[in-house]
């Protein structure tokens, strides 16, 4: 049913959001949207992993940011717009964050200050940002490797990510300080693999 | 030299509650008219108008004034039942007494209710739940601080009400079908539930029989002594203020305008608001 | 001798807002010393100020002027003239008492409760400040039957003794004494000389204004008259 | 009168007898080449109301409608009609992309619409004229005054 | 298609609904036409269109025709059709005040310009039953009503000027005041305090008797809310929306029926000391009098404070819904074993606690 | 040409915007377990309190490689979940099955299958009263505040009470939680035997109320505490002695029944799947 050269927007999406709730549902678990990702237009101007959540997560219901180094980004914008119907808006504003390469720490900061955490009465308006990292890993293998705790977790679980900057989780625990306010994380990266850090999950770093 | 005369258990300062959105003419309380509170223009009213002062451990703050005259409202500020326009609170044992409690967050100040102040209103039909009975008022209280345990949930609601002069054959009956003497006795023994540092007394013995009254008040200078509570007693009665309270506030239109040892604002009172009160007791 | 109180210039004027701005002098370029363990008498007509005086010592009236220098044992030198509410209210919890002919109204407390009550608020525990009030009760001859009641159906008489129980129960470094033998009769007078003058061997300093002259003599050690508001001391 | 806007166009074309848009549709199916787009499909409008007292805009309901989308020589046309006809809103699109193609369309049928403009203008003059007999007459004060 | 094994509950559903078809037409001569309902039953449709708030007659005819006569269900079907339908425009704001009337009273002037004029009304006819339309001749009443048509010039305009423009005018309206929240229920969920938009597309599609009874409360006694009809008025309005190849044009898509009330309520002082009337308003699909009149009622009553059921905006804005309340009412019907098993082990716990109590109380 | 109306149904009926908005408010739910997120809720064509949250979360889940379970009160013959299974048949081409073990998604209404949930199946309940906190306050505006500042003395009371009154607490199904410690929930009325089911689970819960419009999730191996004091603990039901007189089972949820003819009364396991399966066991050596 699915081509595998379209990213097919009723059974793709679909199937890709099966699998971020797998990892929502169970933080630090690698599940893998490779298969998905060979839908995505060569010519898409962001990163086919931005691209198909993007697919799958945004209509004109919601706004969303993107952020990117590279010289096309608001060429990104306007298809990321223009695909699924929603709104670019200001980082402090979105509801979804697409951070598709790394920013420099100031930027991280500015974003992290603003983004929406929700409130205590309405928790769920709170932002979620989908990060582009290089590798995702289940082994301790990688620059940053992470020891996660919390619901979806049996006991603790090992994440090892390349290309993520650590003033995200730093910031990240300071926002997300008072719960049930604060903000989800998706992770995704080159090989297309992702991973999720809902708000309930208590990060350690490894070496520590 | 002892905690409470170096550092106030609560340190109020420029509270301000205004009712209404406020237009140009009521932006400065100075604006408005003079011994006024009410903007003639939007119909913005400055229920409390810059009021500062502290409390201490073991005291009894009074603060007196007419209806209308703010004193009600800060009271409910101060337990968050009504927001604030601007200004601060501290409390010495709340996070060192670095936080403004205006400015945390409602889970915050349900944890600051809880532990450490209580209220009594006038209406004990808002302190209580009348359809609960006496203990599982008590209880409430209890549960809000973290006693699962219905034994000893019931053993304290027990001390307390024993505390209070109600009956402990009484405990589980709805307050509904008690006298308002008897209301408010389990109104206040629900407010010290969990020891709380702080007491609001909101007009407690209004509108109750004299005997009833003193019995409340009596009740009231017992709990004072007995565990050093410190206490914000507001009424419009100079009598009550009297016997209860060391310092006195004395409010008109939103503002403070005066202050001072009990005494000195009966025998010896500055303000002209304050002399008309005065002489209209005696 | 170290003086304990010293009182300088001391002016009160009342303002009183409700009768044409009216003012009103209570008293003015008032000064005088006491030292520890005097009895400092002061006389005058009725109306020429003595409460006034006693009263802005106490800070139930606030000074309109001057300075009350106050040799403090918790706080030092204090003005009470200006001291703060709390040190006021501290002050007159452990160090200073006071007492006049008028009962402060109570509700709802036993004579015995009332006598306890500032023994209780200086620290002394229960037991003890039970006995030395049954102590002071028995002094005051006040008949046990009343102990356990509620001073409201009290006689005059009876209301004042309690009264002066409650004030001599303690040990006050300062005493303020406002008239409070005013009807009392010979015997009961005979008991508070009596306890003046313990007080006075324990070191308590005393002011006090009283009505019977006779009765002042044989307790004051200095006598000072107040006279077209100023004061004088009677040599 | 020349029909100027596409609002009066349509306004003519969603109450006026279907026979002659199929007549002017089938002329135009024969003459162009034509595509459909969208085949006609019942969809919903959201209306949206103001209430006269605060002017506050809201949604009142969904109204059923067909709609179709053809285009004519790469020139789009849509129909769109209240209730379930799919055969007037293709009608409708054909016309509506005929116009925008430039074809002279209103200009050769001017006649046919505003005949079946008037019918439909008669139609609604009739229902009005049986309805205002039931109009209430009262005499006002001043009529009984001048009466008087 | 996947597998499913043919289960006694399937078997059972299946021979009930061709039950139910038998019940439907076991006593027929022929089939009822919806085009009948949908032309000779005007209120019921009007009824079911405006509570399942889709406007499509032909639908509700049908509707009507498949659930039998039960217009919650009929209403629910056309809630539940509604939903598989794209939405792809909305409509331009559409103007009662350009109404094609074929209603129109007023309750609180007698003289408004254009008259009062009654329309189809039942109003005043009296309630016997009318025998006659048991053999109904209706190509003979056709002639006969025929007959009777006026002259009639078609230059005359077929819209009225509305009663609250004239008080507008008079300066006896507050000027309005909206927000720029336009909330659609159908698409976000709704959280209190309301908007007012919400508010009024709630009762523009609420149940008419739970609407009337909510209102009749507040107007018996519960508010005493007694409002003047300022202006009732039934007729048909068109529906445009911008073209979607240029927005500069638009698109007339033809006309609906509507009903419009607006109510004087009671006159009220501003934040600036003014006193002018505060009007109700209420519009819904088709000729609804009775809901459009409850309607101004109860949003009134929701700008108003108090403590009555009608002015408490939770309660009236989620009980009103016909297909919310009748779908949870009736989901009595469902089994439930499981809940009434455990309501039944915690009964028996506690017979035996009281049982153990009184012995306790006997040992004494 | 004679154009022909087109009217088809989208795959898994709902519209993919409806499924989208599904979608975030369930990633959110998950995110924060035991929180009732608001959502828009589409009509369905099933009544409004007869499992159309639920449905509602299915459809936007469901794939053609799904294998889906309906089952009510523990039954997959019950009517209503017949009923829900013929109509997401009729939309997508996902399997169907009895069978809990094989099913990668299951919606239930009152009851947990006997079989633990495992890591690879998410169980979707249908809701008919999320708010745990109804039954002592009828507002939403107040029950929501009461859920931000975690204020639940008000339930606590109630079941306090019910200890005073009755001696335990007289909650049936549908006994209120603690998820992650912080919000309070309703477990949709499953018995208070289901309750420790869902405390560190191995797979997904999703609960679907679509008449209150509202989603929420209990992720895996989330802490769920039944509402219980230290000395009143919470108790499941029992059937002491009680056996299933279909495949003998003892430790399994029973519904009581009784015999028409002889007045008698009989247990019989209420998971009509897995009883099935025992019995099949049973016959076969």
């Amino acid at each position: 049913m699915t081509n595998a050269n379209i990213f097919h927007h009723v059974h793709d999406t679909r199937k890709l959001y099966r699998r971020l709730l797998d990892s929502m549902a169970k933080p630090g678990k690698i599940n893998t949207i490779a298969d998905l990702l060979r839908g995505v237009p060569e010519s898409c101007p962001c990163s086919s992993g931005t691209y198909a959540l993007a697919q799958t997560l945004l209509d004109q219901q919601v706004s969303f940011y993107y952020a990117s180094q590279e010289l096309n980004a608001d060429a990104a914008e306007r298809a990321i717009e223009w695909t699924t119907g929603s709104h670019h808006t200001a980082s402090h504003a979105a509801d979804y964050l697409f951070i598709d390469t790394p920013p420099e720490m100031d930027e991280i900061d500015s974003i992290m200050q603003s983004v929406r955490i929700g409130t205590l009465a309405e928790p769920e308006k709170s932002a979620t940002i989908a990060l582009h990292v290089r590798r995702l890993s289940g082994a301790d293998d990688l620059a940053l490797p992470i020891i996660l705790r919390g619901p979806g977790i049996n006991g603790w679980h090992l994440l090892s990510v390349d290309g993520m900057n650590m003033e995200w989780l730093r910031l990240r625990s300071e926002r997300n300080r008072e719960y049930p306010t604060g903000c989800d994380f998706i992770l995704f990266d080159d090989d297309g693999q992702i991973a999720a850090l809902p708000r309930t999950t208590l990060i350690e770093r490894r070496d520590f | 030299m002892i905690h409470d005369e170096s550092r106030p258990l609560l340190s109020v300062r420029h509270l301000t509650k205004r009712f209404g959105k406020g237009c140009t003419a009521c932006s400065h309380p100075e604006q408005l008219p003079e011994g006024s509170n009410h903007c003639p223009h939007c119909g913005t009213v400055w229920a409390c108008n810059d009021i500062s002062f502290d409390l201490y451990e073991g005291e009894i703050l009074g603060i007196v004034g007419e209806s209308g005259s703010g004193k009600s409202s800060l009271v409910q500020c101060l337990y968050f039942d009504s927001s604030i326009t601007d200004g601060s609170a501290h409390i010495a044992t709340y996070q060192d007494g670095a936080a403004n409690i205006f400015r945390e967050s409602s889970q915050q100040k349900r944890y600051i209710r809880n532990h450490l102040m209580g209220m009594v209103y006038q209406n004990p039909w808002i302190g209580l739940r009348m359809q609960f009975s006496s203990g599982g008022n008590i209880a409430e209280k209890l549960i809000a601080a973290g006693t699962f345990n219905v034994h000893e949930i019931r053993a304290r609601a027990k001390e307390l009400l024993d505390h209070v002069e109600i009956p402990v054959t009484r405990m589980d009956e709805v307050p509904l079908h008690f006298s308002g003497g008897m209301q408010q006795r389990v109104q206040i023994s629900k407010a010290l539930a969990n020891h709380p540092p702080i007491l609001l007394l909101d007009e407690v013995t209004t509108g109750l029989d004299l005997s009833v009254q003193a019995r409340v008040l009596d009740l009231i200078r017992r709990i004072q002594r007995e565990s050093r509570t410190a206490m914000i007693v507001v009424s419009h009665d100079l009598g009550v203020i009297r016997m209860l309270c060391d310092r006195t506030m004395v409010m008109k239109q939103g503002r403070c305008i005066e202050a001072g040892l009990t005494d000195q604002i009966l025998e010896d009172p500055h303000h002209a608001y304050t002399q008309l009160l005065v002489h209209s007791l005696l | 001798m170290t003086a304990l109180i010293q009182v300088d210039q001391l002016e009160k004027t009342f303002l009183m807002h409700q009768f044409g701005e009216k003012r009103i002098t209570g008293c003015r370029g008032i000064g005088f010393t006491a030292h520890k363990g005097e009895f400092l008498g002061i006389t005058g007509q009725s109306g020429s100020g003595k409460s006034t005086i006693i009263k802005c010592i106490y800070r139930t009236y606030l000074p309109s002027s001057g300075h009350i220098r106050y040799q403090s044992e918790r706080f030092g030198l204090l003005d009470l003239a200006d001291a703060p509410d709390r040190t006021m209210l501290a002050i007159r919890k452990e160090e200073i008492g006071y007492v006049s002919q008028f009962l402060s109204i109570m509700p709802r407390m036993t004579a015995l409760e009332f006598v306890m009550e500032p023994l209780l608020d200086m620290g002394k525990n229960e037991t003890k400040a039970r006995l030395r009030a049954r102590d002071m009760l028995a002094h005051f001859n006040l008949r046990e039957a009343l102990w356990d009641t509620y001073p409201k159906t009290f006689s005059g008489g009876e209301k004042l003794r309690l009264n002066l129980a409650r004030a001599m129960a303690r040990q006050s470094r300062l005493l303020l004494l406002d008239e409070p033998t005013a009807s009392l009769d010979e015997a009961s007078k005979e008991t508070v000389k009596e306890r003046i003058n313990d007080l006075k061997k324990s070191g308590t300093t005393m002011i006090g204004i009283f009505h019977d002259l006779d009765f002042m003599e044989s307790v004051v050690d200095r006598t000072y008259k107040l006279e077209h508001g100023l004061l004088e001391e009677v040599m | 009168m020349v029909i100027m806007t596409k609002q009066h166009l349509s306004r003519i074309m969603s109450a006026c007898s279907l026979p002659l848009l199929e007549e002017i549709a089938h002329k135009i199916e024969q003459e162009q080449r034509l595509q459909v787009e969208r085949e006609p499909q019942t969809s919903l409008i959201m209306t949206k109301a103001k209430d006269s007292v605060s002017s506050q805009p809201f949604y009142l309901g969904e109204v059923l409608v067909t709609e179709c989308t053809v285009s004519l020589n790469g020139q789009l046309g849509v129909g769109i009609v209240i209730g379930k006809k799919p055969v007037r809103a293709y009608c409708m699109a054909v016309i509506d992309a005929a116009h925008n193609a430039g074809l002279p369309v209103l200009d050769h049928w001017n006649a046919q619409f505003h005949e079946e403009e008037k019918r439909i203008q008669e139609k609604y003059a009739l229902e009005d004229a049986r309805n205002a007999q039931s109009q209430v007459h009262f005499n006002t004060m001043e009529e009984y005054n001048d009466k008087r | 298609m996947g597998y499913v094994a043919v289960t006694g509950g399937q078997k059972a559903i299946e021979a009930a609904d061709r039950i139910n078809q038998w019940y439907r037409i076991k006593d027929a001569e022929r089939s009822l036409e919806t085009i009948e309902i949908e032309k000779q039953l005007r209120h019921l449709t009007d009824r079911v269109m405006s509570e399942g708030g889709l406007y499509a007659p032909e639908y509700a005819a049908l509707a009507i025709k498949q659930a039998e006569g039960d217009l919650c269900e009929a209403a629910f079907l056309m809630r539940a059709y509604r939903s598989t339908l794209e939405r792809n425009y909305e409509s331009e704001i559409i103007d009662p005040g350009q109404m094609r009337i074929i209603r129109r009273i007023s309750s609180a002037f007698k003289d408004i310009p254009g008259g009062q004029m009654l329309g189809p009304t039942m109003d005043y006819t009296h309630r016997l039953l009318n025998f006659a339309l048991e053999n109904e001749d209706v190509r003979a009443l056709q002639e006969l009503l025929k007959e009777q048509i006026p002259e009639f010039n078609t230059d005359q305009p077929l819209s009225l000027p509305k009663v609250s423009s004239l008080l507008r005018e008079q300066g006896l309206l507050f000027p309005p005041k909206s927000s720029d929240v336009l909330f659609d229920i159908t698409r976000d969920k709704l959280t209190f305090p309301a908007p007012r938009s919400a508010k009024l597309q709630i009762l523009a599609r609420g149940e008419t008797g739970a609407m009337t009874a909510l209102a009749y409360s507040s107007m018996r006694g519960h508010t005493t809310n007694h409002p003047t009809v300022g202006e009732l008025r039934v007729g048909y309005v068109e529906v445009t929306i911008v073209y979607p190849f240029d927005s500069r044009e638009s698109l007339c898509l033809g006309e609906i029926m509507l009903t419009e009330v607006e109510t004087i309520n009671a006159f009220e002082r501003d934040d600036q000391g003014d006193v002018k009337l505060r009007l109700g308003y209420g519009l819904t699909f088709g000729q609804n009098e009775t809901k459009a009149i409850a309607m101004a009622i109860l949003e009134q009553g929701l700008e108003t404070k108090g403590t009555t059921p009608s002015q408490d905006e939770e309660f009236v804005l989620l009980h009103v819904d016909s297909i919310e309340a009748n779908g949870f009412v009736s989901h009595l019907k469902l089994p439930h074993y499981i809940t009434f098993q455990s309501k039944l082990d915690v009964l028996r716990q506690t017979q035996k606690i009281a049982e153990s109590e009184k012995t306790e109380t006997l040992k004494e | 040409m004679q154009p022909h109306l087109k009217q088809t149904y989208n795959y898994a009926f709902l519209d993919e915007g409806s499924k989208k908005e599904i979608r975030r408010t369930t990633l959110k739910a998950v995110a924060i377990p035991g929180y009732q997120v608001p959502f828009a809720s589409r009509e369905m064509p099933i009544g409004r309190g007869w499992g159309t949250g639920g449905l509602q979360l299915t459809l936007s889940l469901i794939g053609d490689q799904d294998c889906l379970k309906v089952i009510d009160q523990g039954n997959d013959d019950s009517v209503n979940a017949v009923s829900i299974k013929k109509l997401v048949q009729s939309c997508t081409e996902a399997e169907v099955t009895t069978d809990s073990e094989r099913a990668t998604l299951i919606q239930t209404r009152h009851r947990i299958p006997e079989v633990p949930i495992r890591a690879d199946q998410i169980l979707i309940f249908q809701v008919p009263l999320p708010e745990p906190l109804r039954m002592v306050e009828a507002k939403e505006r107040k029950t929501k505040q009461l859920h931000a500042e975690m204020d639940y003395s008000g339930i606590w009371l109630r079941l306090y009470e019910d200890i005073v009154k009755w001696g335990k607490i007289s909650i049936g199904a549908d006994y209120p939680a603690l998820a992650h410690k912080r919000h309070i929930f309703a477990p949709s009325p499953i018995p208070r035997y289901d309750l420790p089911k869902l405390n560190h689970a191995d797979g997904l819960f999703l609960f679907g109320a679509g008449r209150e419009k509202k989603i929420y999730a209990i992720p895996p191996y989330t802490d769920i505490e039944p509402l219980a004091f230290d000395d009143y603990p919470f108790e499941t039901e029992h059937f002491d002695g009680c056996n299933c007189r279909l495949c003998g089972s003892s430790d399994t949820f029973l519904d009581e029944i009784f015999d028409e003819k002889t007045g008698q009364k009989f247990y019989q396991c209420s998971d009509t799947g897995n009883c099935r399966k025992r019995q099949e066991k049973r016959h076969t050596p």
